[in-house]
């Protein structure tokens, strides 16, 4: 599913955020990715979307380098990506059930799909009662699982999620990981970059450990706190 | 493009329309504004133009025939005038006639005529109303009958019409020229609008983005307000303009009794229409176009 | 208002400036374009009433004396011409200074006047050319004097005269109705603007209120950026019309060598900065001062 | 400091966010506000800042009814108290340095003031080599600490932060944590709505538990998990 070798991404202004990253995730896996704040965890997320490139080395995405994707099929990469994103991306003034449909139609799908599929995913993630709710509306956590909502919304192949829970209370966080970890089971690939140390610990996946650009450790049923 | 899509976009841009309520009305006003004022000058243009040729066509040389002429004079005048290539018509104008116009023209003041009423005592002299092909052969024509026997006199207007063919050319080309820099202003204040509603989405652009939507995705809905947007312009000033011109021309008429007639409401409209409706869209879609593209990288 | 407050807002005002790039060029180019419109209708309502004027001191009775006339007819007509209410001035023309007048007149050909060389033998007559405090009288003071004893002949241009004032009304009518359209789409366009520049600010403005800021150190900013943008705005049109004005001066001085004289450079760019500075600056700030209100609800 | 009385608050769209809240916090207390997604924490948070205004009861902050505030007293009232905001509420294009000196401007500090203040506050933050980065250059967890350093700036007589740990990971939210602590030793008044069980259960002090929009709970020396 991706296949990273000898990332490494420099900014304009010389930040070297990733030095060197190379590792595989296969189809179906569920990987924690942790780090200090400014470990580089988003930006390996932005490079998986083609929202930046790498500096140098390869980023396999489904079997294609992201460098290299032109036009369509960077649409076409993105809409087999659910994303959720570490600051929301959602659209202040439309209401939750219409973020997550022009989501669904910007990627293709149907009105009768959207209907049938946008209160099945808010039931998923907890926030039925918000379905019409304007998204200026929304507390901190429901505002991020609206965004996690509308990750999942057209059954993407892999889920990229950001810091997916920052923002809510331990219970509500651990449903939310279950959540992923359902999807998961059926299938779908998941990468997570969190700072929870509850949720990592408790289940028990794959952790990938980055600290400052670079990949310190990889461990199968990792913990938070990287065994030595 | 799918049908479904087509509606949904034509519905969104005029959703936006809608929600940008003061916005849309601004950028309407503006192409309304600009419109408005070109079909002004194109009235205006129009109208000169049409001035200028009744002006034309009014511009004759009056030539009196010597009263002690022989009738062989006559007839060789008459014949110099019929195969002079310049003149386009001669009318004669017998002196009863001359005297009967005159009657017309003083209206109650005709007691000054009095005493004239028999054909005796007419002041007046026979005479032929000349008109040429080309107006500004006025002088040199009127120089050159002036030596033909039996002439008495001729008679045109001058310097005031020379000046007047001057004055309205340089109107024509000042209008003309400010047509054009209104025409480009359209344009730029169009692509500016929308430039603005496109940087205003740009938040909901980076997201359609990030969540796979395709780059005509994106563009149509802003081509489709772009157009809207365009077309809407055109429906105050075509009113404006259909009113506003009737009303001139009805105070013309009014008040104005020795003015020439100008071009009448339904040719005027016509012309007008056919300049600012396709205007207005296309202006409405070349602005789109042009702010559309930097913000639309994948 | 601190003094080093002053400072900082002209220097945010200038920095958003140039940081809205091709936005405030945009700004800019509107309020160029709309005052450079204005100033050109300026310029043509300026000369048409000059040109008004110039043609209106042009209309003037030929009044041609009876040949037969005694000089004590010729005195009383002199005392009745001078105690006319309606006469400005009459000047006399003997008829050698007419011969002379038209042989200048006619120039190369002056070949058609050989054998009037001898005062005698001159075909004019004595005339006074006739000037009016109300030129519109002239065809009324006409009739009137065509009555006077010594009298031969009256002499005046009738219909053209009265079209031309007829036509020079209805086209100030209409660049005043235009000028006063296009000031209030100035102002509209620069209220639009620095509306724009207001909502893309939104976040700014909502953080310095959250942050504590009072609603005049909101507001100054972008009273100065209306200023600016206003101020700017003028600069152009101000170039344009110097550099335009002046050539069309020269051009119809080359070209045009019977049309009156155009209002001075001088005069006219006088009258045009008086008009264009103020309305630019003033529009600027009003246009902010509409924009700003309903954002700034603490 | 705050002292509300049967404070209530009923959104347009009927929705009661906070029912009777009734609670009174002393000059130079630290108080966390723990509660689940969507309880009423930053409902009750925008009231004291006058950006909501409560529909019923009174809230009364530095002794003075916020409802009753107009004009100039709002911005004297906000300028008195450092907010973190749980969405940043940064200037995208700014740099770090430029968004804290226009908080500071606005509020009424001088330049030579804010040359003095500013590399001091990021220091505490720990964000010293981001000052001249611009905020859409940061990450989640260096956008948080650089709404900390705004709101600590101009030395509020209160902190009020929202989710002031979100996205940050373990270690660096403890130091945050900490450095609150330091600056309400010094006598600033601190309120902190959070969802990190971890730095609550370590500072041991006072909790105020939100249920629903109802205060279920208010403990000396309390943790995250409520006490029966
Ligand atoms: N556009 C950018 N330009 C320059 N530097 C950047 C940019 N985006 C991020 N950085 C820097 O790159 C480093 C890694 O950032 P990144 O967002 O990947 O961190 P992160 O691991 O997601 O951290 P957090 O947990 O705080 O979200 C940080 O030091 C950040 O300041
Ligand atoms: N502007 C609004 N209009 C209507 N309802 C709102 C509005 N803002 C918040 N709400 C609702 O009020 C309730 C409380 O919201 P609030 O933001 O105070 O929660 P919170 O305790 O901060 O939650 P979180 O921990 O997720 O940030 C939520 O159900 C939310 O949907
Ligand atoms: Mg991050
Ligand atoms: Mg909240």
């Amino acid at each position: 599913m991706i296949e990273a070798v000898n990332v490494t991404k420099k900014y304009n202004d010389g930040n070297q955020a990733l030095k060197k990253v190379s590792f595989l995730i296969d189809r179906g896996e569920f990987v924690f990715l942790v780090g200090q704040s400014g470990a580089g965890k988003s930006t390996l997320f932005k490079m998986i979307i083609k929202e930046l490139v790498p500096t140098s080395g390869t980023l396999k995405v489904f079997g294609r380098d992201v460098s290299r994707l032109r036009g369509k099929e960077v649409s076409v990469l993105r809409r087999n990506i659910g994303i959720v994103f570490q600051d929301f991306r959602l659209l202040e003034e439309k209401t939750v059930y219409d973020n997550i449909a022009f989501a669904m139609r910007a990627s293709g799908a149907s009105p009768r799909e959207m209907r049938k599929r946008i209160p099945q995913v808010l039931e998923q993630v907890g926030l039925k009662k918000k379905v019409y709710s304007r998204v200026n509306e929304l507390s901190g956590g429901e505002l991020q699982r609206a965004g996690i909502a509308r990750a999942i919304s057209n059954r993407p192949a892999m889920i990229v999620a950001d810091e997916p829970t920052g923002n809510l209370d331990p219970q509500t966080s651990m449903d939310i990981i279950k959540l992923l970890r359902n999807i998961n089971v059926k299938g779908t690939t998941v990468l997570v970059a969190t700072h929870d140390q509850q949720i990592v610990d408790e289940l028990k996946k794959r952790v990938i450990y980055l600290e400052e650009g670079r990949i310190v450790g990889d461990q199968e049923k990792g913990a938070y706190v990287r065994a030595l | 493009m799918l049908f479904r899509n087509i509606l949904f976009f034509m519905g969104e841009s005029w959703k936006n329309l809608f929600r940008n309520g003061w916005m849309s009305l601004a950028s309407i006003g503006v192409v309304a504004v600009t419109l408005f004022i070109l079909s002004v000058f194109v009235l205006i243009n129009m109208n000169v133009h049409h001035l200028t040729e009744v002006i034309e066509q009014d511009v004759e040389i009056a030539l009196y025939i010597d009263e002690e002429a022989t009738s062989d004079e006559r007839e060789q005048l008459v014949e110099n005038l019929r195969n002079h290539p310049e003149i386009k018509k001669a009318d004669f104008v017998s002196k009863e006639e001359g005297l009967e116009r005159l009657r017309d023209q003083l209206g109650e003041e005709n007691g000054l005529l009095e005493g004239y009423e028999n054909p005796e005592d007419n002041p007046l002299r026979d005479a032929y109303e000349i008109s040429m092909h080309d107006p500004e052969a006025v002088s040199s024509v009127a120089r050159e009958i002036e030596t033909y026997p039996a002439v008495g006199g001729v008679e045109f207007g001058e310097d005031v019409v020379e000046n007047l063919f001057d004055f309205t050319g340089v109107l024509q080309v000042t209008v003309m020229g400010l047509m054009v820099a209104l025409a480009l202003t359209a344009t730029f204040l169009i692509s500016h609008t929308i430039r603005l509603t496109v940087m205003l989405r740009k938040r909901e652009i980076t997201i359609m983005k990030y969540v796979g939507a395709t780059n005509w995705f994106i563009r149509w809905p802003f081509l489709f307000e772009g157009f809207n947007l365009g077309l809407l312009g055109t429906v105050i000033p075509l009113v404006g303009i259909y009113f506003g011109y009737e009303s001139v021309l009805q105070w013309i008429d009014a008040n104005l009794k020795f003015f020439p007639s100008l071009i009448p409401l339904e040719t005027a409209m016509g012309q007008v229409i056919i300049l600012v409706v396709p205007l207005g869209m296309a202006l409405g879609i070349i602005g789109s176009l042009i702010s559309m593209g930097r913000y639309l990288k994948v």
